[in-house]
């Protein structure tokens, strides 16, 4: 029975290289899916302007991308259990406003980092109880927190922007080591954490548990009111994360403006990297290339001088097509 | 009950209250060590509910009392079940498609090695105890990537690869077919012989006969008796269960009455995967069963005739006219009056969050509109009130949703759906798939009228007695092919000793059974 | 041997305003004028300090040698126009003040609250009910409120209802805030929108609900106030300013700069003039040709 | 058997009236379930504010909330077929121009209200055969127009706001109908009419169909395709009809910021309303409480004089809460 099935599944083939056990095929397929897409715009956009590849362009690239890249990690732990979160702007936004203010405080400046982070945490935390125990909907949730937040952030900051001058952790925004900016260097730092957690650990395969089939965790004895938890609590903290990092670019932080409706650029991360919101299936390594091809489609419009109504146009067709191509390339190597 | 063994479990006073529902009222059960522990009653008799009662998966009303060698226990989440070495296999199966056998087989209580994950030792651990259970498949494989069948399997390894005292099986053979029912019998009994206590859920006599010590029986929420072994018959249960005697089980009386006129007629039909060229022809008038193992290609070959999945080669006509047809989509066969009914009611069949009315319209309404499209709201509700009162579909309202229905009464909802475009060939696979004794033998009844009324009913079933009792002529398939033929011309008598014998391939006869 | 201009980034507050519209083409023509092959990039900021940043980044990553900014925030923009600055970019100011800047071109927009509210304590008699309809908190637009409240405070007999509420630059926003403060306050006498498209609005939303006899004025002098000025609105009077001018003197100092010509104030201010409906046929408008 | 069951089913209680037959029980009481919040709120209102039952104010309400009903009627056609569609907002926006340029046209002025409908129907349609025949997901497809449309709305308008001091369909923004203003007057009958497409007709029922099991719908013989390119279609031409609205009301239109962030409100006024992710459940009366809670809010706030971020939190957390009590009323009565 059903020989031909088991000979034709992948991860049992043991030709493949022993790095990508661990990982299923399909998934990695799916990750590596819109590499693809990634350099071909790369190369067209070296093509059509020479600045593209030059050091400075890649660190402002990555910058810019970086602060999306640490939101959509965040939101990659949610989509993975078939939630979502809305409120990661807002969240940022009054993030970065504590930061701020805590950073005004003489002698105690540095800890605006952690002001920023607590703050993320604690309504990610909120998140996560309401959707863990009171069983909401997280969409309407995390948009009632998108709204709620918002309002708070600005209170926060006396509906002002909030800066200062001398920010004692201003090198996070603007600083390298080794030529590499602090702001990529912590977005890695994320990607690599969160790859880690969701692979090698055993939280990381209760997420995919929770997503694959939240009723069968819950036979199982996983605790899936903690798996939630967890990851509204990281998508909080991310974006605290992302709001010590926008008010350290900054030097400012403004409660009515800042990160707003960054979570759609965040959300098209995650989905162009191949995580489905069905939940359970995708990768923080599909993210990462999703936010990339965000960035660097979003750059080289800008660099290539292109308007900014073309921009809108050229994206929005880029994001579609990348996603036709992806759904076009696999029609005809897996089944579904 | 005399010469039962001491009680390795004892459930008592077990009440079970949803929101408007009393599902179980003042429940008992005693299982011992070393038993096979038989549960039956009727769809919505409040089976599953005790045993999910029992994993911890529910809690039970207040007043309930569960004894594990004889001492009172309490059983307040899935965990604490399996510590006390209760293991389930659920009747909605509960695994994760996108993770591998061996995550799922250790879901909620993965081996680590220096806090991280070990899959490596969780494979290696997963390998022999597959092996045990004779799967063909290793234990990195995605659950995505299975059959039904082996999903099964894996369930169980769930269940055996932890030490486990007590094994509940939630109708484990519904997604079986013979073969592979026997193995997991054989399965049973050797676990059974190990010492476990086993408790059993079918719907299925010759499952009760073959494997149960005894047997508890549930109806409407309440316990109704236990016999033991030496108790055992099919009547006496039957009546048990139902309240009533059940007569002329398998019916057959449409037979050989029908014209010998061709309704059907599939060349060569191949879809390129796992469908090779079968080619076979069907009278009005007659019921035809296709037997074979499950992934021999059955369902497969239902959905290419009925225009479900694309084909590669060959062609379908009715009538016998020789008029080719040309299906492409379901409803190219559904507009030529053939019909299909799938094996996977939950999945593709119902939509369950619609009333019984809707979902009973939702093919004619079309037909039945009136001007724009308007449905015709009276036509609509006469029609589902007909359907349920001619198929005796236990329902309070057409206008309840149909997830709330027992199986039983969903398959028929699913039935009376296709019954009202009046088919000319009707494909039911697995047509009593999970559906209590009395459901099936309404569902008989049922196919015995169509075959009067000169209607084609091809019955896909892997319950041999089902396809022995009710059909004229049976084809059988294997790997894709159709392989032999019994009954009707062929020289092969109907019976389940021949069906399996070209299933599996034991008789050497390659005879094509029409080309 | 001048030095060239090869390519100017521009970065404004909102393109769905008509006013920066009008300054991005003075601009455009301005460059042309002076190098017929510079490249000119125009984009919306939409008011989000973020994505000015991200903006001025892109300008210096792809080589502009001049950028004109309309500032989202006044103080908060420096660490970026240091960055371009430090790039070698000239970095001239527009519309609005902005820390850093070489040089800003804007118009006296204290001035132009002033006389576009000094206009409603006439209409008044120096009594009644106004609404102040607030706006993106740039610095024009808080001039222009400081300008119009030392008006209305030399005036006692003149009570403010609100001052908070932001309409967002745009007709839209002009159009709801007016119907909430309708809504709340039965007696309205005047409203002194920060700026033109607001005060279309807010004269909508006053014709939705049948409210009669009240006096709006703003700031712009834009087109499509011209019309309301002509017609049968509740429009009254707008403060001029001149788009197309202020980015033509920005592009004009911001090229001296680079060829080593500092202005002798960094901050150049234009004066506004106020536009009423007996005046309006002989103002200019932002697009008569020059 | 289920004899329980049946004689507890409050279907089958003969005291329901009439009128509630066609829809199913359950769904009746989530239409109906937001509608103590919707009371509960008006009553609130009412009390903190005498002005909120004036019939200027409920004018100026239901007038406020006519573009989101609008809206909201098709986007709960799209999620109860378990799509979503981002793009309301800029189709808005770009039927919005379109009706403006054409009204500017002499003596054609009146087909304004064709361009804008047609405008929004064609990009409803290029939607629809994206998700319906290349079987994108809904999320990106939308994401994708969501810019794409809003680049090509500025575009249209040559990046200005396009206006018409003498439009000639000004009384859909303005003119009243025995006091009653033309805005509520259409959105009411995008309602009536959604209500008898969804429960009165063939096409209504394919649609709660394809939401409810796809497959199931395919293998009934329901052309899956015809009614998912129905439902975007009928989304996009509801979001031309809104351009068209917000158009006259405004006499411009502007291509960068009209309609931005529009979806947001749209869905939330459907998932209040009862309708789920999941699809196949939900109703658009659900919708139309649903959106009038929001505009309730919003309105009644104002009128109190509560600061612009009070009112961001205050929203926010009422409709957390709204969900909330609907989860806890809904538990102690049917099963889900
Ligand atoms: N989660 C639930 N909420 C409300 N009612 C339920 C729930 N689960 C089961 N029921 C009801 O409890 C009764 C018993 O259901 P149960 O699933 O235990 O039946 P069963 O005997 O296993 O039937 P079958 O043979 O069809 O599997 C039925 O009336 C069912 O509708
Ligand atoms: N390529 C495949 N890989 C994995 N599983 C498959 C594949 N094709 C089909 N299956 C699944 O395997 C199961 C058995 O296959 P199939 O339906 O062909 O057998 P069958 O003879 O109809 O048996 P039965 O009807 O008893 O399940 C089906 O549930 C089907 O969904
Ligand atoms: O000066 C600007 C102008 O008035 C515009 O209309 O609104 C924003 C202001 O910065
Ligand atoms: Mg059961
Ligand atoms: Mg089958």
């Amino acid at each position: 029975m059903n020989k031909h099935t088991a000979a034709l599944a992948t991860p049992h083939n043991p030709a493949l290289p022993g790095a990508l056990r661990g990982a299923s095929g399909k998934e990695i397929m799916r990750a590596l899916g819109m590499l693809p897409v990634l350099v071909l715009l790369c190369i067209g956009f070296s093509l059509a302007s020479e600045n593209f590849f030059s050091l400075q362009n890649l660190s402002i690239m990555t910058q810019q991308a970086s602060i999306n890249i640490v939101l959509a990690a965040g939101m990659t732990f949610v989509i993975l259990t078939a939630g979502i979160d809305l409120s990661v702007g807002s969240i940022l936004a009054v993030s970065a406003v504590a930061a701020m203010l805590v950073s005004n405080i003489p002698g105690l400046g540095m800890l605006g980092i952690a002001a920023g982070l607590g703050c993320g945490l604690v309504f990610g935390l909120i998140n996560g109880v309401l959707i863990a125990f009171l069983k909401l909907p997280p969409f309407i949730v995390t948009l009632g927190s998108l709204t709620a937040v918002r309002g708070i952030a600005r209170l926060l900051g006396n509906d002002t922007t909030v800066f200062n001058p001398q920010l004692p952790f201003a090198f996070i925004g603007n600083g390298e080591v080794l030529g590499i900016p602090w702001l990529v260097i912590i977005a890695f730092a994320v990607v690599a954490l969160s790859w880690f957690i969701l692979r090698r650990t055993v939280l990381g395969l209760n997420i995919y548990s929770v997503g694959g089939n939240p009723e069968a965790a819950r036979l199982a004895g996983i605790k899936v009111w903690a798996v939630l938890l967890f990851v509204y609590c990281t998508s909080g903290l991310l974006s605290g994360l992302g709001g010590v990092m926008a008010s350290a670019r900054l030097y400012a932080a403004n409660g009515l403006q800042l990160g707003a409706s960054y979570e759609l650029d965040a959300i098209a991360a995650v989905i162009l990297g191949g995580t489905s919101f069905v939940g359970g299936t995708g990768s923080i390594l599909g993210t990462l290339i999703g936010a990339l091809i965000i960035a660097v489609l979003t750059n080289g419009l800008i660099l290539m001088g292109v308007s900014d109504i073309w921009q809108y146009i050229v994206k929005g067709l880029v994001i579609i097509g990348a996603v036709a191509l992806d759904r076009y390339r696999r029609k005809d190597s897996a089944r579904t | 009950m005399h010469d039962s063994p001491p009680a390795l479990l004892e459930l008592r006073k077990i009440s079970k209250t949803f929101p408007g529902v009393k599902a179980l009222q003042d429940v008992q059960l005693r299982a011992s060590a070393g038993r096979v522990h038989a549960l039956m009653g009727e769809n919505g008799a409040g089976k599953s509910t005790l045993m999910k009662v029992l994993s911890g998966a529910y809690m039970p009303d207040p007043g309930a009392e569960i004894l594990i060698d004889g001492k009172a226990v309490h059983i307040d989440g899935p965990l604490a079940a399996k510590h006390l070495g209760v293991s389930v296999i659920y009747q909605e199966l509960s695994l994760a498609p996108n993770l591998t056998a061996a995550e799922n087989i250790y879901m909620g209580r993965a081996l680590r090695r220096g806090g991280m994950v070990d899959r490596a030792g969780m494979h290696a651990a997963c390998e022999a105890t597959l092996q045990r259970l004779g799967a063909d498949f290793g234990p990195a494989v995605r659950v995505a990537e299975l059959s039904i069948a082996q999903r099964q399997l894996v369930e169980i390894a769930r269940a055996v690869h932890f030490d486990c005292r007590i094994l509940v099986m939630d109708e484990p053979t519904t997604p079986l077919s013979t073969h592979e029912t026997d193995r997991l019998f054989a399965l049973i009994r050797r676990l059974r012989d190990e010492g476990l206590a086993i408790l059993y859920i079918s719907h299925r006599m010759d499952e009760i006969d073959e494997l149960a010590d005894e047997v508890t029986v549930l109806r409407d929420g309440s316990y109704v008796g236990t016999l033991s072994r030496a108790e055992l018959s099919r009547d006496r249960l039957v009546k048990m269960m139902v309240g009533r005697d059940l007569s002329g089980f398998y019916r057959k009386e449409h037979h050989g009455q029908h014209t010998g006129e061709k309704a059907l007629t599939v060349r060569d039909l191949r879809d390129g995967r796992r469908v090779h060229g079968c080619s076979f022809e069907m009278h009005a008038g007659e019921v035809l069963g296709l037997a074979g193992l499950v992934g021999a290609g059955r369902t497969e070959l239902a959905r290419l005739i009925f225009g479900a999945d694309p084909r590669t080669g060959g062609d379908v006509s009715l009538n016998g006219s020789g008029a080719v047809l040309d299906i492409t989509r379901p409803i190219d066969a559904i507009r030529s009056g053939i019909l299909y009914l799938t094996e996977d009611r939950k999945g593709q069949g119902l939509f369950l969050d619609l009333s019984v009315r809707d979902n009973i319209n939702v093919m004619v309404s079309p037909r039945d509109a009136k001007a724009g499209g308007v449905m015709d709201g009276k036509r609509a509700a006469q029609r589902a009130r007909d359907a349920i009162s001619q198929l005796s579909i236990r329902v309070p309202s057409a206008r309840v949703n149909v997830g709330s229905l027992s199986g039983g009464n969903q398959q028929k909802v699913l039935l009376a759906r296709l019954l009202e475009l009046a088919p000319k060939v009707l494909i039911l696979d697995e047509p009593t798939r999970g559906v209590d004794i009395g459901a099936k033998s309404e569902i008989y009844r049922l196919i015995d009228e169509l075959a009067r009324r000169g209607v084609a009913v091809l019955v896909i079933s892997s319950e041999l007695a089902e396809v022995v009792g009710i059909c004229d002529r049976v084809i059988v398939m294997r790997e894709g092919h159709l392989v032999g033929e019994v009954g009707g011309a062929s020289a092969l008598a109907i019976t389940q000793e021949n069906i399996v014998a070209l299933a599996t391939g034991a008789a050497a006869t390659h005879t094509p059974v029409l080309h | 041997q001048q030095k060239q201009i090869k390519s100017v980034g521009i970065t404004l507050g909102s393109m769905g305003n008509p006013f920066f519209v009008a300054l991005a083409k003075g601009a455009e023509a301005k460059v042309k004028q002076y190098s017929p092959n510079a490249k000119v990039n125009a984009l919306s900021a939409d008011y989000d300090l973020n994505k000015q940043f991200s903006q001025i980044d892109g300008f210096i990553a792809s080589g502009a040698d001049m950028i004109l900014v309309n500032a989202v925030d006044a103080k908060a923009i420096e660490p970026a126009l240091q960055k371009a600055k430090k790039a070698g970019i000239v970095v001239v100011g527009v519309d609005v003040a902005a820390n850093g800047a070489d040089a800003t071109v804007q118009t006296n927009n204290v001035q132009a609250g002033e006389i576009a509210c000094q206009f409603i304590v006439e209409k008044l008699g120096g009594k009644g009910n106004v609404i102040i309809q607030n706006g993106p908190q740039v610095s024009a637009v808080i001039d222009r409120v400081n300008g119009c409240k030392t008006v209305f405070k030399k005036n006692p007999d003149i009570k403010v209802l609100s001052d908070d509420q932001d309409a967002k630059g745009s007709r839209e926003g002009g159009l709801n805030v007016m119907q909430n403060h309708l809504t709340r306050f039965p007696k309205v006498d005047a409203v002194f929108a920060i700026n033109d498209p607001q005060a279309i609005g807010a004269d909508l939303a006053a014709k939705q609900l049948n409210r009669k006899n009240i006096v709006i004025t703003s700031v712009d002098g834009a087109p499509d106030i011209e019309t309301a000025l002509k017609s049968d609105t509740q429009v009254q009077a707008s403060a001029s300013q001149d788009p197309y001018m202020i980015a033509q003197k920005a592009v004009e100092i911001g090229h001296d700069i680079m060829n080593g010509k500092k202005p002798a104030e960094p901050m150049t201010l234009l004066p506004s003039t106020l536009i009423t409906r007996t005046n309006v046929k002989d103002y200019k408008g932002w697009q008569s040709p020059r």
